[in-house]
């Protein structure tokens, strides 16, 4: 595929650098809003002067204590205005920001600051401190903590554990001194400079930690917020682990075209917060608007049968108009009329509930959507895109662009990269938010980047006749049944994913005659039906093991099989027996990822006896695991499962065969 | 870690209550009780049910105006003030059954409690902009700061009557705090709290005690809890003091052990 | 002895009646609180539709003839019988059970646990039904009350008292109304019977374990809708005594209801829970603002204070002992 | 939000439910509830069925029909004051506000509004004087009269009051307050001891009060009652056996519910300003159109009891001033102001009396622009424990105009002057 | 359902702490005050202004008294209609003895001397709590509505005992007097009501309406955290009184112009106010409009229905107009005992909410 011309890499003559982008934009917008943070209450807000005034404060104090251009700055917090400040100050001064993730335990975390060589680690509060204060004694490289949240940190050593605005404050009697000093610093670095080291998560091994320049990062954010026709006017909400890609990304597009970011006061806000911002643009993985729906469909149960009713029937209008009209395609009267009235009474305030009533724009990447899930939003009439990329590629490889949406691919190349299909059927590209390279990590590099730059996905796909992609599966994960046909696994599993009450779900079929599955019942929804049917359960062993449960997600199956039915290439996917899994797939067992991607290698290794009774045939396995606690404990979980078949649909194929 | 930074040299004595005795209708209450609090400290108050320690708090506070004794607060002598004189003077608690204002919001909870903090008069409350809503805002930053360091930022405008017990005691731990007093009294701050909700609190009087120097007085059951995180302990029982010292001398003192410990095992 | 203090002595004990009177209304208010905690505004409204239910059916009336003509376009008046008073009062005091069974069926039942502010406004609303209900039912006219109880002042007690006063003063006798002595009587009686009943009978003790502790009356397996229902019962029973009294007096009609205001400062004074402060309450009451239009009221007021007098004694009296006579002590525990 | 929408709601019904304006729109201002309703009652269903009399016989009067609506006031002045302003709209062409607090309340607002009020016996006295009242009537006669018609009639029968004394047990309201400075002008003129005994509304509480005229025994005990305060008083007073030949009522007082059964009430007396009894023509009329018609407003129970005499009385003066006013005027259809126009050359001799087949029934008067009072003639009643029945004893007599004259003079200057009116000339 | 809040977020306490934080209700609020005075006054009459309009604006302004003493204090009173009294008396005394004086300057006058003597009967209140100090405020009620009645100076000695408003203008408007248009008396008490009601809610959002509410939910506690009970007590009965003063001055001067005291300000006057706050809501300020609305309509729209839909004899309805406003009342405290507000503010969450149920 040719790539599209790059008009405009920059947002601005030789704006190639966050820091320079920065004073920029303080004098584009010097009074508007350039971040926001929930806390104490109300939405303490900063403009880009305010902000500059910060990140030039801190950067000089950072300068001051000893921080010098290459250093590393491990960044370890929640998304706070002073964590993203941070990276921008450490980039000013020429240093590399690392962020890592906040919920990652001490063991993970002593690897990232051990592997960056980090000398300066600026922690958001006490626990974060503590953590890094477990495995300083191992990272020798470490000089000087610096936290956010002075909370509970009197008793620390103050050589070593520094607050945040004491830093500033010796960079502000610094500026006193030199005013211009900042504005030189940010003179020296230039658009192939490091800017930032992203440790992937990674389904396999060792974390690696992707170099990407100002470059990568800027070029590519610019041209999607040129696309997009992002402006100042936009907000977004930034709650994704600071350390993952798309968040960075993000901070990087609204300094490009000037929006606002919001951070949410915690964790367990993020709904309530995005509801009061309404961010105009917004992007979130697939599971997130997953949880959304199934939390609609899970409230609406309980909704009186009249509401329940009026959705049912203007949900079916939206599917029927919804998507028509947001790709402004023409539509009768009468169902512009119903639409309209939908708008008011089922989709305007159902969007407004989800803090999703101003997007403009959302998008979804990083696993495949359900197709239901994705026009469900559409139908709504939220532009929702998907995309496809990775760290490695400064996120944006393929992007679908407006009235081109179709939920089973993931759109065409965007601007300035090439892509293309190699023999094995794995998906490469080249642009120009292609990575540096794997920190301290030549071979992976070596591996993944061709020498003409040209990167490796990992994923399997092709290209459909109107020059959309289409992601089948990881390229290591496609396998083949005993039969010879493709089998992918994680395309079942997200249909599977799609049923409000399955959570998670897990196939077979590799060498295999035919295809099974796990499943992981969602215990929210579950127990919502449950507490509606006075069904009582004391765990969620216990409510999975129900016959009536089994019976629910059977017919799932089923339906998921159907639906295979259709596809020429699956067809022969479909699921012959499944069983419920007596625990939940937990990250704190390794079973999952950080980022909730099932670890299958850790599955098969683990669950072995029950894979071999489903293809035995047996109707019921014994299993014994082990679950690690919050808190280190370990104990055991044990129990008979039972396996179930379901019902599969004949194919000509099939037949055929 | 509070005893770490609470200079054991320099002890100033903040409330020095001498020869109380507290009657009622005949009844002993408490009978000739003296003892100091100081400055910056966490000070216990334990016994066994019905020792006087409530009685102890409610003298200390003003509910109750003891027939003999004095009253030494910061240097001066006190002498028949009402509960909310001495709550000017920067006393402030909690109780042991819970007594928030069920109608009032958390934030509103809190507001309360800056009561002698604002002063603004009627006139300008009734026309609120300007003076009135200044000093509500300043007042509410405050506030806000307390329900961030509680961790109680969800709750924030939600009526308190609709909150589990462990939040309400925090939000009336709050409502102590709002007063910015000098001197903190909690009356069984762990009551019928579960574990996770006993570490919280322990954790929450700690940093109050270490972030904004409070000196505390509590009554407490829990001899672990107690142990753990007081600097001196004093011990009640039927009205009397068996015995006041750091947690150590106490737990190791046998007319303690006989009267109290033996008792509660 | 000197008129002045003759007349005194008679305004006192005159003073006492009324009294009585009193708090044969506040009797019903103290059932009724001490037993489920309700302030019932009703009781006068109850008192009268009792006296009308009790004429009603003794002189035969219809119930709810005017509205029956008024949407049929009938003419219905009497049945045309007169029942003889103890069969109509028997009568009544069935219609007031049914009260009291209703009462709790659609009222009570659905405010269980409500604050008392709430069920004192729904006893207000039922005051209002009630008060609309009994003269749809009965009509609003002017009733005589004639169940055979005398009244006018005892000739008997002039003729013997008219001598006791010093020689030469203009003195007439003492006053006492036959009406007043017969109520002081009934209301006698009816405390007794209303000891007795809550300390030697079952339902009795329960009453009375439910005025303690709701919960520990559960307990012990008393139903507590039984034990409103009869508390209700009792009340009206209590109305209806009022309301033979004072329709004797005054006819019965509309003002009938506002007896009850006349009871609030007999129940302030006694407090809410206490039956023998009710009585006590009362001729305080009743000595007191007789007393006082006579001595001060009537010479320098210019009359007609016994409206205001006798809530003012109260208030007053309230400052010093907030709990009321008889109350339990009022004990602020922290 | 919600209020304006039930606002909405109240207003629509009220323009789909409201009364077609009628030709001839006479308000009663009944109260049929409430504790005054024993008293309500009778006057409203004589008023309604006079006026359906009229209907029924001669089709109206003038040819118009004449329609009563009625609206319950429950004897509450601002209930009274909202019937006004529901029904003042409706081409009403007279107001009987039927209670003295009401009657107060009207009279600045229907002089603004230009719609004639009449107060038979009640109301302020003071609107006799046509010329500062120019809207208002009270006609034949008003309470200071009374008082002083009563005053005379013990001077007539019982010789000189000179040093007796005089108690007034009065409803301590507006209505009862009236007659004390009539009273109090008249114990100055005749040399009694004049003693005011209050009882609060509703008048069921007057031990007190009895105990004291028990002690004081004045020689004459006046009554400004109504409603239960009557009957209480009435069995207080034969309770302590007060001589009853010396208890006098006013108007409002002098009714068949006031006096007890048997020979108690025997000699018991009150004023009034219309005749008792059922002895007219009128009432054959009553019978034939509207009772055997079954039109009758009430139950029937009260009609030819006092109080029903007095509102067949006040529908007969304002049929009376309607024909007046037709005929002044030449149109059957008339105006508030015609009305007034009719009122103030009302002239009721014995020959209207007779028209009416009520000869006899009220005193003879004429009205004129000046004087809005007539002749402010009352006459005496007496109860009769043995017939149980009212007789008239006397005719009826002017008052002491010696005094009033000089009162209403006063008073309606001073309302003149308090409210800034200027004395119109006639 | 009504409700888009997504981008309606605050960056200021003042944002945050104002009286319609939600962007719609703010609207909906304005467009209701746009109503009351752009709208209305060209459908103004007399019916429609004294019948309806301003009965609710005065009733209103007594339940916004008596709930700041109720509602928000916690101190149940029976004394309104005295207090009312007081405030009618006042108007009374100082339009006769200062004629010139404008109508503003009379109606907040008479409230400070009702507030003056709302604190002497407060006083109690330091020590009886509850029902008896419901009954001792009848107390007031008695005793002021008797002095009213007795003493001749309060009513210039007229004979009847009754007082008249005379003519007395604002600006040349003439606002009492039978010569006052529906108009002008009807934006007169308008703009008095809605000034009031924005003082109420300014008293009761700040220091002084918390330690109202403190003193009502948990006075030992309010006590300790320093609140001076005698201080919020007396506040609370003052301010309350101001505003049922101003009530009475109103209802008295400007909706009845003429009053007795017995009949307007007896005893069901405290009641009714105490209903329009019970049915209203207790400690809600729309609360006390709501039910002042009800009070003031519901009897309207009942006779309407009864005697003029369906010509039923005047007595009848009457009597069926208390069985059905005693009905409603307990049909109403069964269904919601914390009133109307509280109705509105569930279906407000509803709405919120709207589509989901929770």
């Amino acid at each position: 595929m040719a790539a599209n011309e790059i008009t405009q890499p920059y947002p601005g003559p030789g704006l190639d650098t966050l820091p320079k982008i920065l004073l920029h934009n303080v004098r584009m917008y010097p009074n508007r809003d350039a971040m926001r943070e929930k806390e104490f209450g109300i939405w303490q807000s900063w403009t880009w002067t305010e902000v500059a005034d910060e990140i030039e404060r801190f950067a000089l104090g950072l300068q001051a204590r000893g921080l010098k251009a290459g250093d590393k700055v491990l960044i370890i917090g929640a998304n706070r205005p002073r964590m993203y400040w941070t990276i921008v100050a450490a980039q000013a001064v020429g240093a590399i920001p690392v962020p890592t993730y906040k919920d990652s335990v001490a063991e993970e975390m002593q690897y990232v600051i051990e592997h960056s060589e980090a000398r300066f680690v600026i922690a958001e509060d006490q626990e974060q401190v503590d953590k890094v204060l477990e495995v300083k004694d191992r990272c020798p490289a470490v000089e000087q903590i610096i936290f956010d949240d002075p909370r509970g940190m009197k008793g620390y050593d103050d050589s070593f554990v520094v607050d945040f605005e004491a830093v500033q404050a010796e960079g502000a009697d610094i500026r006193a001194k030199q005013p211009d000093l900042f504005k030189q610093m940010t003179e020296q670095s230039k658009g192939d400079d490091i800017s930032i080291i992203l440790y992937t998560s990674g389904t396999t091994g060792k974390p690696k930690g992707v170099v990407l320049t100002f470059d990568n990062v800027i070029i590519t954010s610019n041209q999607v917020a040129l696309l997009d026709k992002l402006t100042e006017n936009d907000e977004i909400l930034c709650y994704l682990p600071i350390a993952w890609v798309g968040d960075h990304f993000f901070v990087v597009q609204a300094f490009c075209a000037g929006f606002c970011i919001n951070c949410p006061e915690s964790e367990e806000t993020v709904a309530a917060d995005m509801r009061e911002i309404g961010p105009t643009y917004y992007f979130a993985p697939p599971r997130v608007f997953e949880g959304l729906l199934t939390n609609v469909q899970i409230r609406m149960e309980d909704a009186a049968p009249f509401k329940r009713r009026m959705y049912a029937y203007f949900m079916d209008v939206a599917k029927k108009v919804g998507i028509r009209k947001l790709e402004n395609q023409s539509v009768g009267f009468m169902d512009s009329v119903k639409y309209a009235l939908g708008n008011f009474l089922v989709y305007g305030p159902l969007k407004d509930a989800l803090g999703l009533g101003r997007i403009k724009l959302a998008y979804t990447a990083g696993e495949a959507i359900g197709g239901e899930i994705f026009d469900f939003y559409r139908s709504l009439g939220i532009n929702i895109k998907q995309l496809y990329g990775q760290t490695e590629s400064s996120v944006f490889i393929t992007v679908q662009p407006d009235g081109e949406v179709y939920p089973e691919t993931v759109g065409k190349p965007s601007p300035g990269v090439e892509v293309k299909i190699n023999d094995d059927g794995e998906v490469m590209y080249r642009s120009p938010g292609t990575f540096h390279s794997y920190y301290k990590n030549d071979k992976a590099t070596e591996e993944t980047k061709t020498p003409d730059g040209w990167v490796y996905t990992g994923d399997a796909g092709f290209f459909m006749s109107n020059g959309h992609l289409r992601i089948i599966d990881r390229a290591k994960d496609v396998g083949k049944f005993n039969f010879g046909k493709m089998f992918a696994p994680k395309h079942i599993e997200n249909k599977l994913k799609f049923f409000p009450h399955i959570q998670e779900a897990v196939t077979f079929g590799d060498g295999r005659d035919a295809c099974m599955a796990f499943i992981n019942i969602d215990l929210g929804a579950v127990g919502n039906w449950a507490e509606r049917n006075n069904v009582a359960y004391a765990s969620y062993q216990e409510l999975a093991a129900h016959p009536e449960v089994y019976n629910m997600v059977k017919e799932s199956v089923e339906q998921v099989n159907e639906s295979l039915l259709g596809d020429e290439l699956l067809s022969h996917s479909q699921i012959s027996r499944f069983l419920i899994l007596h625990k939940e797939l937990d990250a704190d067992d390794g079973e999952l990822t950080r980022t909730k991607k099932v670890r299958r290698k850790i599955i098969n290794e683990r669950y072995k006896p029950l894979i071999e009774a489903l293809y035995n045939g047996d109707d019921q396995c014994f299993i014994e695991t082990e679950v690690a606690f919050e808190d280190g404990r370990v104990a055991k979980i044990s129990g008979d499962i039972k396996l179930v078949d379901v019902k599969t649909f004949a194919t000509d194929a099939n037949v055929a065969a | 870690m509070s005893t770490q930074n609470n200079g054991q040299n320099d002890k100033k004595v903040m409330l020095d209550l001498k020869n109380i005795s507290l009657s009622f209708g005949g009844v002993k209450a408490i009978t000739d009780i003296s003892f100091n609090i100081y400055e910056g400290e966490v000070r216990a108050i334990i016994g066994p049910n019905g020792a006087g320690k409530s009685s102890m708090l409610n003298v200390i506070n003003g509910f109750y105006h003891p027939q003999e004794g004095e009253i030494w607060f910061n240097g001066e002598q006190r002498k028949g003030m009402k509960p909310y004189e001495i709550a000017y003077q920067g006393i402030a608690r909690t109780f042991q059954n819970i007594a928030l204002f069920k109608g009032m919001s958390v934030l509103d909870n809190l507001m309360t409690g800056r009561f002698t903090h604002m002063n603004k008069n009627l006139f300008y409350q009734a026309m609120w902009k300007g003076p009135a809503e200044q000093e509500e805002i300043a007042n509410r930053e405050f506030v806000e700061h307390i329900i961030d360091f509680l961790e109680i930022q969800s709750i924030r405008k939600t009526p308190v009557g609709r909150l589990p017990y462990g939040l309400q005691k925090r939000v009336e731990l709050g409502r102590a705090l709002a007063a910015q007093p000098k001197l903190l009294l909690l009356d069984e701050p762990m009551a019928g709290m579960n574990v996770e909700e006993k570490e919280d609190m322990c954790r929450f009087i700690l940093d109050v005690n270490d972030t904004f120097g409070t000196t505390i007085a509590l009554i407490e059951h829990d001899m672990g809890v107690v142990m753990d995180i007081s600097d001196r302990v004093v011990v009640l029982d039927y009205g009397r003091k068996i015995g006041d010292g750091e947690p150590n001398e106490v737990r190791n003192d046998q007319t303690v052990i006989d009267a109290y410990l033996g008792v509660s095992h | 002895m000197s008129a002045d203090f003759l007349y005194t002595l008679e305004v006192i004990l005159n003073g006492l009646m009324a009294g009585v009177m009193y708090s044969l209304v506040a009797l019903g208010f103290v059932l009724i609180f001490k037993a489920s905690g309700i302030f019932n505004y009703a009781q006068g409204v109850m008192a009268l539709f009792a006296a009308m239910t009790l004429v009603g059916l003794q002189s035969g009336q219809i119930p709810f003839a005017h509205l029956i003509n008024a949407i049929f376009g009938t003419d219905l008046h009497h049945f045309g019988w007169q029942m003889p008073a103890l069969l109509a009062i028997i009568l009544t005091v069935g219609v007031m059970v049914l009260f009291a069974i209703i009462v709790e069926k659609y009222i009570l039942h659905h405010l269980v646990n409500q604050e008392p502010i709430i069920l004192f406004m729904a006893t207000i609303g039922l005051a209002y039904f009630m008060e609309g209900f009994g003269d749809i039912m009965w009509g609003s006219e002017i009733k005589t009350m004639d169940v055979g109880i005398p009244s006018g002042g005892s000739f008997w007690l002039e003729e013997v008292t008219m001598t006791w006063a010093a020689e030469g003063e203009r003195y007439w006798g003492m006053y006492i109304d036959k009406l007043d002595v017969v109520a002081t009587l009934v209301a006698l009686v009816l405390v007794i019977s209303l000891t007795l009943f809550s300390q030697y009978t079952k339902t009795g003790r329960a009453l009375r374990a439910v005025a303690d502790d709701h919960q520990a009356a559960l307990s012990v397996g008393i139903s507590l809708r039984t034990i409103w229902v009869i508390v209700w019962s009792i009340a009206g029973f209590v109305a209806l005594v009022a309301g033979i009294m004072w329709g004797s007096k005054s006819g019965v009609q509309f003002s009938l209801s506002l007896i009850a205001l006349k009871a609030l400062p007999v129940l302030m004074l006694g407090g809410f829970t206490s039956i023998p402060g009710a009585i006590i309450g009362g001729l305080i009451i009743g000595v007191g603002e007789k007393l006082f239009e006579f001595a001060i009221g009537s010479v320098y007021l210019g009359g007609a204070t016994e409206n205001w007098f006798a809530y003012v004694l109260a208030l007053v009296f309230l400052v010093f002992r907030p709990q009321g006579l008889f109350g339990e002590k009022i004990i602020e525990r922290v | 939000m919600k209020f304006k929408q039930i606002a909405t709601v109240a207003l629509t019904t009220l323009a789909v439910s409201a009364p077609v304006a009628a030709d001839l729109m006479f308000p009663s201002l009944s109260y049929r509830t409430g504790p005054y309703a024993s008293g309500g009652i009778p006057f409203a269903d004589g008023y309604a069925d006079f006026f359906t009399m009229l209907n029924e016989r001669d089709g109206g009067i003038g040819g118009e029909k004449a329609v009563v609506e009625e609206c319950e006031t429950g004897f509450s002045t601002p209930k009274g004051v909202e019937c006004y302003e529901a029904t003042k709209n409706n081409g009403a062409l007279v107001y009987q506000p039927l209670s003295t607090g009401i009657t107060y309340q009207l009279i600045p607002k229907a002089s603004a509004d230009g719609i004639p009020v009449l107060s038979s016996g009640y109301g302020r006295t003071a609107s006799a004087d046509g010329t500062i009242f120019p809207w208002v009537f009270n006609f034949p006669t008003n309470y200071w009269a009374g008082a002083s018609r009563i005053i005379n009639h013990i001077i007539d029968n019982d010789g000189a009051l000179e040093g007796k004394s005089v108690a007034l047990l009065y409803h301590n309201s507006g209505y009862g307050k009236e007659p004390i400075r009539t009273l109090e002008a008249l114990a100055e003129k005749h040399g009694f001891n004049f003693t005011k005994l209050a009882v609060d509304h509703p008048g069921q509480e007057q031990k007190s009060q009895w105990l004291q005229i028990r002690r004081e025994r004045p020689d004459y005990l006046l009554m400004w009652g109504w409603g239960v305060m009557n009957q209480v008083a009435m069995q207080e007073a034969a309770n302590i056996r007060y001589p009853m030949e010396n208890f006098y009522g006013i108007w409002w007082s002098g009714t068949e519910l006031d006096v007890l059964p048997g020979m108690a009430s025997h000699g018991y007396k009150a004023a009034n300003f219309s005749v008792v009894g059922s002895d007219f023509p009128i009432y054959d009329e009553l019978q034939k159109h509207v009772i055997d018609k079954g039109l009758a407003a009430g139950d029937g129970s009260s009609v030819g009891s006092v109080i029903y005499n007095r509102g067949l009385y006040a529908g007969m003066v304002v049929a009376e001033a309607v024909r007046t006013a037709q005929a002044m005027h030449g149109v059957s259809n008339i105006t508030p102001a015609m009305m007034r126009d009719g009122l103030e050359a009302l002239n009721m001799n014995a020959d209207a009396y007779a028209r009416n087949g009520m000869s006899g029934f009220g005193p003879d008067f004429q009205i004129t622009c000046e004087d809005h009072g007539g002749t402010q003639m009352a006459i005496i009643q007496e109860w009769d424990g043995k017939s149980q029945e009212w007789k008239m004893i006397g005719d009826f007599e002017a008052p002491d105009m010696d005094v009033i004259g000089p009162l209403i003079q006063a008073d309606s200057e001073a309302y003149a002057k308090e409210n800034d009116i200027t004395r119109r000339d006639c | 359902m009504f409700y888009r809040e997504s981008g309606d977020f605050k960056k200021t306490y003042q944002e945050d702490g104002q009286t319609f934080p939600i962007r719609f209700d703010r609207w909906r609020y304005w467009v209701i005050l746009a109503i009351a005075f752009l709208v209305f006054p060209f459908f103004m009459n007399d019916y429609f202004a004294n019948a309806v309009m301003i009965p609710f604006l005065v009733w209103a302004i007594a339940a916004l008294g008596l709930n700041i003493l109720t509602g928000y204090c916690g101190q149940l009173s029976l004394g309104t209609g005295g207090f009312m009294a007081v405030g009618a008396y006042a108007t009374y005394k100082i339009m006769t003895a200062f004629p010139g004086m404008d109508m503003f300057s009379v109606i907040i006058l008479s409230g400070f001397v009702t507030a003056g003597v709302g604190v002497l009967f407060g006083l109690p209140s330091l020590r009886i709590k509850g029902f008896y100090l419901a009954v001792a405020t009848l107390a007031a009620q008695f005793f002021l509505i008797w002095l009213f009645n007795k003493v001749p100076w309060f009513y210039n000695n007229s004979a009847s005992g009754q007082i008249n408003a005379p003519e007395r203008d604002i600006f040349g408007i003439v606002i009492t007097g039978p010569h006052a248009t529906p108009l002008a008396t009807y934006l007169f008490c308008l703009i008095v009501a809605v000034a009031l009601a924005w003082v109420a809610r300014n008293l009761t959002r700040g220091r002084l309406g918390r330690s109202w509410m403190a003193i009502r939910d948990m006075d030992i506690a309010a006590e300790i955290i320093g609140v001076n009970p005698l201080k919020a007590k007396l506040s609370a009965f003052a301010v309350s009184s101001f505003f049922v003063g101003v009530a009475g001055s109103l209802l008295f001067s400007v909706y009845l112009g003429a009053a007795e005291v017995t009949d307007t300000f007896g005893i069901n006057v405290s009641f009714m106010v105490l209903f329009m706050i019970i049915i209203g809501g207790l400690g809600s300020i729309f609360g006390s409009f709501v039910g002042a609305a009800f009070m003031v309509l519901m009897p309207v729209l009942l006779k309407n229905i009864l005697v003029g839909g369906l010509g039923w004899p005047t007595d009848l309805a009457a009597h069926l107009e208390y069985i059905i406003v005693g009905g409603l009342i307990i049909i109403f405290l069964i269904v919601e005992p914390h009133g109307l507000a509280q109705m509105a503010r569930v279906l407000k969450e509803k709405l919120r909410l709207w589509p989901f149920p929770h």
